[in-house]
């Protein structure tokens, strides 16, 4: 099963994840092929991304290779971006900005809990409009903080969050709901005998 | 979610429980196996009593619907209602439906176990991490404090829900109680005397005090022949007594 | 050149560039080309995928499509991209999904009365991890209707829900449940047996 087809699919979809330019030796590594295997098989990706119905492209130099669009369709991303920002926020994408701002920083995982949906895209989508900012949790690695962007305070004429209509009371309340886990111990200590519990 | 919660999600549901009483046995589902499992459902409901009383209300749904057919399959004298007939007919075609669903989710459990799974790009990927600033039109800080305010009725609307149930239980033990206590005054009895005025609630309530009482060896109970009615005692030694099957 | 094959590779384009599900409609309106032109390519573009040499795949629903990686690969690119490992699912999570997979939309009411439980935890810890997706009923006010979302097809290796093993079956077992007034024949003959019915 592990032909050169296969060898072409599995780059083709390593590529597309990856996003970032990679190394043909990083390939040959990560797929547990020979280099010239991989090199092969890219020349055959190469040769199937040009017919008329394909719209990906390969870029590449001597030693990495990265997948995009095709340069005809360049001015596709623009055209999108253009659509997205003029439009204006969904109603999730407001929600999770109002908690951002009134209780920020805060993880996604907070800000999954309280609005009780995931938030991953909207996150995207406000930090894309530079409404948020994210940076890494110094206590935790690979966990991201977001809080409200200094521009966007700026845009809506507050000068700190602290000024936000109301903050004192919303941002408790969302405080409140924070850490769910700690106001639950003695409930929980309770369940722990329970029947049926695996 | 709490670690309560969290708890919570282990549990089995009610119509699961059942389901799984019944195939333990390998019955058909039927009103005569709903009856032959009715003790070991209401067993685990009073495990659960003890132990989480938030998820006990969805039990007693189904047990009180249990203790009508197994009074109906004990006692074929008994007149059921037109809605109770529905009811006992209900329960069997919900845990038909039950069994069904059961399949599907061997289905979903397989999949999710596989390790076959799609990846897809984050939104606009291409963009990297190199953001501009792109404020809607027409935002205004009033569109925030409007958002936040409406988070924050749901998130208040959703407390209240949760003591609902609390209270609801709390309201049926207490009516078990109040029921234990006159048996426990009263002497002799007979069941049919007992429910005949009854509504059908009192019948169900008062059907799953005997097996309770039966339990805990306050009471003794004796059947003549199979249908005939059921003759309660308080704690002389046991003559028939029926096992709560 | 603004053949059927040319519009594929546009759409394939346009999907890459997205990245999150997009609907037939935006895809028209932003390639200024009719629905039913869009829905076409995309017929195409499936087949195409499905050859050896390729490693994408379009994951799609009543309304949305996106372009992800084949499910095939999904072990090899989850420890390359160090993917957050996916968590088991409880006995009521994995109850609550099923029958959401198989039979949305539905509404919480609905998923109650199969499961003989209150499914509220199990419906917000599922919204929360992205698994199922909620949105207001547009006949009834305040009802939500859930639906599978994109990233639990995406979980379960499948292209659609109709994908998933026998779904015409219990698809039809739901809609029976909604009108039950047209019961089998060989129902109505069993419950005439049962014990109990006058």
């Amino acid at each position: 099963m592990d032909s050169s087809k296969n060898l072409s699919a599995k780059i083709e979809a390593l590529l597309f994840i990856y996003g970032e330019p990679l190394s043909l030796q990083k390939i040959a590594k990560t797929l547990e092929v020979s280099e010239e295997a991989v090199a092969e098989a890219l020349q055959a990706l190469e040769t199937t991304l040009t017919g008329e119905d394909r719209g990906l492209f390969l870029v590449h130099d001597q030693e990495k290779v990265q997948l995009t669009t095709k340069p005809d369709f360049g001015a596709l991303l623009e055209t999108i971006m253009k659509e997205e920002l003029r439009e204006n926020l969904t109603p999730a994408a407001l929600e999770t900005l109002s908690i951002v701002a009134y209780a920020g920083p805060m993880t996604r995982a907070e800000i999954d809990y309280i609005r009780g949906v995931n938030s991953s895209f909207s996150l995207r989508n406000l930090s894309i409009r530079g409404l948020v900012e994210r940076y890494p949790d110094p206590k935790r690695g690979n966990v991201y903080l977001y809080n409200p962007s200094f521009d966007l305070l700026k845009f809506l004429g507050v000068a700190k969050v602290e000024d936000l209509p109301e903050f004192e009371r919303f941002h408790q309340l969302i405080e409140k709901l924070r850490h769910p886990e700690e106001k639950s111990v003695e409930e929980t200590s309770k369940e722990a005998n329970a029947p049926g519990t695996q | 979610m709490t670690n309560y919660e969290v708890k919570l999600q282990q549990f089995a549901g009610p119509l699961g429980k059942l389901l799984e009483l019944i195939e333990a046995k390998q019955l058909e589902i039927t009103a005569i196996s709903l009856a032959e499992v009715t003790g070991d459902f209401l067993r685990y409901v009073k495990s659960l009593q003890t132990t989480a009383p938030s998820i006990i209300a969805d039990f007693l749904v189904v047990a009180a619907k249990l203790v009508l057919i197994k009074s109906k399959v004990l006692l074929p004298m008994l007149e059921l209602s037109k809605e109770e007939e529905e009811e006992i007919l209900d329960l069997e075609s919900r845990l038909k439906i039950y069994r069904e669903f059961k399949a599907a989710s061997e289905h979903i459990k397989q999949l999710w176990g596989k390790n076959w799974r799609s990846l897809s790009r984050p939104f606009l990927y291409s963009l990297g991490e190199h953001f501009f600033f792109y404020p809607p039109e027409h935002l205004k800080l009033s569109d925030l404090t409007r958002a936040i305010n409406d988070l924050a009725v749901t998130l208040k609307a959703l407390l209240p829900e949760e003591q609902k149930v609390r209270i609801a239980v709390v309201t049926i033990e207490q009516k078990m109680e109040e029921l234990l206590n006159r048996f426990k005054e009263a002497g002799r009895q007979s069941f049919q005397s007992m429910s005949g005025q009854k509504t059908r609630t009192e019948v169900i309530v008062l059907f799953l005090a005997i097996l309770h009482l039966l339990k805990d060896r306050v009471i003794q109970v004796e059947q003549g022949s199979q249908f005939s009615d059921i003759m309660i005692d308080k704690g002389a030694p046991p003559a028939t007594a029926i096992s709560n099957q």
